[in-house]
Parts: C-alpha cells; structure tokens; sequence
C-alpha cells in the first residue's frame, strides 16, 4: 500500500515486486506517453509536491476500503517524459478479479481528474500547449 | 492574515510567479480570488474564467465557499490531467 | 496478439516484452494461486490441448476486434502450480484506458467460462476435489 | 461413423479413459450421449446430470443439438474452471 511520485523512469517489476503476497487476482494500468498525430515529441508533467503524495495515498486507502483490497501500488512520475516512456503505473490485488479489475478502474478516474498532475505536450518544432481536462474524464468520475 | 498563494501550470505562468505572500483579511476562497483578481491585469487574466479553475486550501481540495481561516497554503490551477 | 499455453511458470516481464508499443494504455491480470483457507497444497489444472490455443485466439481476435485494442497477449498453465504460483496473465493494449479495462475484464470473464481448463484443488492432507464453476462467472458473461 | 471421444476432468475419471473410438449412427450429439450412457454404469455416471455436462464438436464448443455428421472428435467435459 504506497505512493511513490518520482521523476525518473519505473520498473514495473520493481514496482511489483512482493505486490500483493496472498491474493488471487493482481491488475495492473500502465499509462504511456502517446503520439497520436505525429507531431509529440514529449509531456512535460507538472505536480503540487506537497499534495501530491498525500492525495494519491488518499485515494489509494479509499480504493483499498471500498474493494477491500489487500495491496495497492501507484507510482506517477512528474518531469519530462519522452513519447513511448511510462507515465504511472497503478497495480491492485484482491481475492477475486472484480474487486481488483473496479479498485483499478476508480483509482485511474480519481488520479486522471483529482491528482494534482498537469501535462504539457511539447511538439517536435518546440511549441506547447497544456493538455486540457476531458469532458469524458470528469464525467467518468460520476460513475463511482 | 497571511497565506502562501500557489500557481500551477497556466495560471503560474499568466500571473509569471509561482507563489506569492498575500496579506488579505479574506475568510473565504471566493474573497481571496476577488482580491487577487483585482491586484493587476495578470491577476485578472489568470482567473478571467473561474469555471477553468481549481483550488486547494492546505493541500486539500476545495471551492468557492471554503474557509481560509487558520489556512497557510492556498493553491490555485487549472483541472487536473494526470494519470 | 498471441495466446500461449505451457506448463511452466512465466515472468511478466517477459510476457510484456515489446508489447503494445504505440498504445497508450496497457492494463494486465494475473491470477496467482490463492489459499483461502489454509488447507491448499497445489492446484492441477488439466486442459484439452488442442481445443486451447485456438480458443484463446479467438477470444483474444474477438476481444481486439470488439474495443480496438492495438496488442494483446494470453499466458495459461497447465499442470500442478502451488500456492503463490501465477496460474496465468492477460495483458490488453489500446488508445484509451476505458477499452483496455473493458477488453481485460471481458477476455477474463471469457477465459474463466469457456476456454477448456479445469481445476482441481490437492489440500495439504492429499486429497482432491474438483473446483465447481461458479454461477457468477456464468452470470459474469452475460454483461457483454 | 467412428468417431474420438475424449473425456475431460472428473468425466474422464467416472469414465476411467481418457478418450475411446465410438462406431455409431447418432448424428447429434445428444444422439450420442444417450448410446454413451447406456454403454455401462461408468458412463451412466459420467452422463447423469447432464446441466453438468459441456461438449465440443471438432474442437469448437457444442450444444446437445449440434450436428456431428463428418466430426472426427467430440469432448465431453464439465463445466471450464480456468483463468
């Protein structure tokens, strides 16, 4: 059961390692830097350092009481991040796959629309441009 | 009383600091926003459009209506993006 | 896009080598041999060998073709796998977090009732006894 | 015809093989279960409860009402338990 907000690069079986002794099912989401249209060169994360840690470990015991899960893990990295790098990781355990599949699926909701992360596309000819909130990402939210 | 006002992501770079010092006998987020607002055209740029902006008092997320009394930290950006 | 059935333990490391570059989203589920109530030695999982591969294909073309994954894999055992042991890992790339969520839930809820594996539990004391299906597994297939 | 049929789980061990070559006419497999069944009180056991009972035609899951003209193999096993 941790938070880890970092910026350099993460080994998912770093990041599991020991995750989730006793449990049946284990899921895991890896977001990855993504170029839909050619012209990404990188993100650029922006984060609140002294909330950060604080907010993802709240949500993270939230997710745990609600699926009585028995492990949890997110790691986010902040910084520059090049097109193909992994962005977070969350990873849950449960005794049965439902628990662990939903426990992931609200984490991602809550981190995507209440983590205090900012993304900035950088583009190959050096523009940017902040990434702006999804309709899509706040209503998800409702569904919890 | 005194706050730590903090910016991210666009508002930071509309009002060209990260935080600043801010003596303000607001009570409220709301009264601190009027403020700030009124300070100069940068201030005024930043919230121009407050349905695009967030607040945290101390680290915990808030809104218009929470209270800043006894607060240090009063943070201001735009919706999150992460994940 | 592959399925791969063997009797041997699996790293995910491996199973996830070069997968779903390009996508933004990657989600995994492993389940892991889970003893609940402390009597359970080993499973034995016994399965119809030519009849798994070709399912597990075609639920994994069925699962791509229904939420646009870009990437996917399946790895099941066979054999006699003890307690803490991975039984087996599905692993969905797509755009978007939602679809690779959904298409993992989907392939499992497929797996857990159609693909041709059947476990028997072998407790501490030797015996054995063969795992019934559960109705919310039958019932999990009729979301979709 | 003749066709292979294999046995899976506790099917093949009430049965006690896991597979034999059947000479029949059934041409459903329902047809062939119930020559199956009424070979000997093995496969009366493993045929008893038939809601207990899956089938798969040439490697392709089946239902009692499935044609087995020109098959070459039928499963009988219990309900999959896999994942």
């Amino acid at each position: 059961m941790s938070a880890l907000v970092q910026p350099g690069p993460f080994q998912p079986e770093q990041v599991l390692r020991d995750f989730g002794v006793g449990a049946g099912a284990i899921v895991t989401f890896t977001g990855v830097v993504r170029d839909d249209g050619g012209n990404l060169a990188a993100l650029e994360i922006e984060h609140y350092p002294a909330m950060t840690q604080s907010s993802l470990t709240a949500y993270g015991h939230e997710a745990a009481k609600r699926f009585q899960l028995s492990d949890w893990r997110i790691v986010h990295r902040h910084g520059r991040l090049e097109v193909g790098e992994q962005i977070m990781m969350v990873a849950t355990a449960a005794r049965h796959r439902h628990a662990a599949f939903q426990a992931a699926d609200y984490l991602m909701d809550w981190l995507k629309s209440r983590a205090p992360f900012w993304k900035r596309e950088i583009s190959r000819d050096g523009s940017t441009r902040w990434v702006d909130a999804r309709d899509s990402d706040e209503h998800a939210l409702s569904r919890w | 009383m005194t706050f730590d006002v903090l910016y991210f992501a666009w508002l930071r770079e509309r009002i060209g600091e990260p935080s600043e010092r801010i003596e303000s006998s607001a009570r409220t987020v709301g009264q601190l926003v009027a403020e700030l607002a009124a300070k100069d055209d940068w201030h005024a740029a930043a919230f121009a459009d407050m349905s695009a902006v967030r607040c945290a008092v101390d680290q915990e997320l808030a809104d218009m209506d929470t209270s800043i009394e006894g607060a240090r930290e009063i943070a201001f950006f735009p919706p999150m993006t992460g994940g």
